[in-house]
This record gives structure tokens, C-alpha cells and sequence, in this order.
């Protein structure tokens, strides 16, 4: 399946990239598999998306956690806490 | 209720008179404008720039609105929310509550703001003499937030 | 720190906007417009006249102003006023204050109506279909005024 | 002494008058004196100033109440509870 992820703000930037289609085996993986594979790719992504860092998470533009499940064609948002108004 | 995400300054008595003279039972009207400062941290702030999710940034700030409209009794609300690159002195957001009376306008409106900085997809990025930064989330947001839970 | 009572309208847009721009230090600007009504206790309102007490008004809302800008750390405050005779959706009144920060500015906009609610002397008559008659002060509104204390 | 009487809004109205010069034999009268003087007059004054009735004092421009001293030249003002904003 393949997701759309989306990266913002300063995970943007630190990703050289605002969005990649990432194609994965699973057939329906959490939030929280996706990122294990995406921090195994190292640099900044192991150190950005480490436990101890807060970020936030949006599947398909709603607010979700590490458990939220994602399917084919869903939207993945990884991005700082927000800082606007 | 209605929310707008723009480039583009607003005219803050225009939209005001919008909210005001949209229903003859309006007798309270409350807002609230957020404004660039040229102090951030200690640090001289020379521009100011918003970034957002613009898939989600409507969606969520109607879904705070909605939310506002269940727990008070108001009539109309906007939030007017800036994007791109300002500088001191410049506005970056507005929010208009219309009520019958004024304590459910008032609280309707700090509730949007505090929704609105813990919820909605902005983010703050400042030049300064030591170079850019992106701003942090404030602990006091989240608490301020938290109140209306 | 400013106040006026006046029979004239009033520019909501540019009386935020002087606030606004006072200083390169505000970043919140919050305001309230109290508006007439077009019912009142179950009576329809075809015109409401305002009065006050000329050689005391100033004097008061100048007061009020002052304590709150002794209770908040706020940069800037506006009162307007009107007197006169109004009709339905017409502003009565305008309080705007600036500060670094929203939480300051919400609270003291709204201790500002409270007390002006209660202690400034202006009284309402409205015209209905039934006759003139004067408004009664509202037990919510001292209520709305001990809440400071 | 002389003291000037303001009357405001509904009060005004009632006692057919916005303001009145009072002289007073008193050397000191409290603000209660002079209510009391007013009462005695009966009709509407009696009525509306009456104990059970709410209503506002400000002596020189400044809220006030019963026990406050009036002194010659001072503005007395009398009025119902405020309902402007």
C-alpha cells in the first residue's frame, strides 16, 4: 500500500523534503510503524522522530496518535507543535 | 462562522461590521486581534513567518469554531488567520464572536484563541540578528488551552 | 489611557488601529462593542436613549481605566461611550486593550465592562410598543463586577 | 450652607428636576441628612427615596454613601443603580 506523508514547519526543513508517497508492506500498519521505519533510516529522521521529541501526527488532516491506524491512500502528517495565532 | 486563511492583511472595522449587523439580536460583540511583536525571547524579531498545512488548516479551525458554538450561546463567529512573511506591528489574526450578552461573546472568543494556538496547523518561524528560528510551543498555551477542558 | 463620551458613532477599525500601532511591544489586542438590541425582556426596542452625568462620567470611566491598568500589565486602553438616542444594531460602546500577551488583554477588557456596568454613571430608557421606560440594572451585572474583587 | 442636588435618569424625571440649589441650617450634614430632609417633602420624594429603595449617591462626582459629610458648595447627586454599556 502507499501512504502520502507530509512534513511541516521545521520537519520540513530538517527533512529536505514537505512530502514523500512512501510505499509499505504492512497491510494495515499504525502511525506508530510507520514511524519505526522511517527513524531506521537515521540522521535526522532517528533523531527528529526519537521518543523523547514532542511532534504531532495527523492521518488523513484529523489529529491522531501513535495507535491511529492508516490505510492505502491516506494522508500522513508529521509536524511540530503548533505555534500559530 | 466562518474562518479565512490569507496572505493578504484584513480590515479589522470591516469585518467587525460584518459580525455586528449580520442579526438584530446581537447586543455584544467580542474580539481579538494577535499582533507581531519586534521583542521575542530577548531577541529583536525583524520578520515574522507563518507557515500552515493548508489541507488541514480550514477543517481544523472550523471543527474549533463548531466547538465553541456547542458550549456557548453566540450567533456568529470568524477567524481570520495570516499566512507568509510579516513584520513587527503587523496583524496575523482575528476573531469575532457575536452574542446576545457579553460574558458568553468574551468567552467564546479567549476559547478560539486558546484552540486555536494549540490546534491549528501554524507554525512561527523569526528572523533575528543571530539568525532564523522557529518559535517554540509555549508551555502556557497548553495551559491556557487545558482551562476548557 | 483614553476615554470619551460622545453622541457621534465611532470607528471601530480606527480606534483599534491607533491602539494597535501605539506600541512595537503589543501583541494582543482585545476589544468589546456593546450593541443595541432589538428585544428586550420579550419587548421589541424601536429606540434606546442614553443619559449620564456629565461633570462625573469622564472622571469615572478614567478610574476604572486606572485600576485595571494596576491589576494588568497592559500597554494601552480606549473607552467610548455613546449617548443619546440609539436604534437597534447601533453601537453603544467600544473598550479596546493592547498588551504583550492575549490573557492580560481578554481579562482586563472584560473586568473594564464589568465595572463600567456598575459604576459609570449612564442609564438606558427604551421605547417599546407599550411606552417608554427605564431599564433596571441586572443582578447578573453585579455579579459580573464581584467576580473581580 | 448651600449644596447643589443633581437628580439623573428616572429620579429626574420623578422629582421633575435635574437640579436644585438646597440651603440647609446644618453646619455638617451627613448625606443621610439630606435624604432625610428630601423624604419630608412626601410625595414622589417620599416614595422613591424611601430605605427599600435602590438608588446611587455620589457626592463631588464620587460614589458615596449614607454617612458621607457634605460640606458648603458640594454637588450631591442622586440616582438609580447605573445600567449603561
Amino acid at each position: 500500500m502507499k501512504l502520502k506523508l507530509v512534513f511541516l514547519a521545521k520537519l520540513r526543513e530538517r527533512f529536505g523534503a514537505s512530502e514523500e508517497i512512501l510505499v509499505v508492506d504492512s497491510e494495515s500498519p499504525t502511525v506508530s510503524d510507520i514511524i519505526n521505519l522511517l527513524v531506521a533510516r537515521g540522521g535526522a529522521w532517528a533523531e527528529e522522530l526519537s521518543v523523547d521529541r514532542s511532534y504531532r501526527i495527523a492521518v488523513n488532516q484529523e489529529m491522531g496518535g501513535f495507535e491511529t491506524l492508516v490505510g492505502d491512500g491516506d494522508e500522513l502528517a508529521i509536524f511540530p507543535p503548533v505555534t500559530g495565532g | 462562522m466562518s474562518v479565512r486563511v490569507q496572505f493578504e492583511d484584513f480590515d479589522v472595522g470591516a469585518e467587525i461590521f460584518r459580525i455586528r449587523q449580520s442579526d438584530k439580536k446581537v447586543g455584544a460583540v467580542a474580539s481579538f486581534i494577535g499582533v507581531v511583536r519586534d521583542l521575542n525571547e530577548g531577541d529583536e524579531v525583524s520578520t515574522l513567518t507563518l507557515e500552515h498545512y493548508p489541507a488541514m488548516t480550514e477543517k481544523a479551525l472550523l471543527e474549533i469554531e463548531a466547538e465553541a458554538k456547542k458550549r456557548w450561546d453566540i450567533y456568529d463567529s470568524l477567524i481570520v488567520h495570516r499566512v507568509g512573511t510579516l513584520k513587527p506591528l503587523d496583524q496575523i489574526v482575528l476573531v469575532v464572536v457575536s452574542s446576545a450578552h457579553r460574558g458568553e461573546a468574551f468567552q467564546a472568543c479567549e476559547f478560539l484563541m486558546d484552540y486555536l494556538k494549540t490546534k491549528a496547523p501554524f507554525w512561527k518561524k523569526e528572523s533575528t540578528p543571530s539568525g532564523d528560528r522557529w518559535v517554540d510551543a509555549r508551555s502556557t498555551d497548553d495551559a491556557a488551552a487545558e482551562r476548557w477542558k
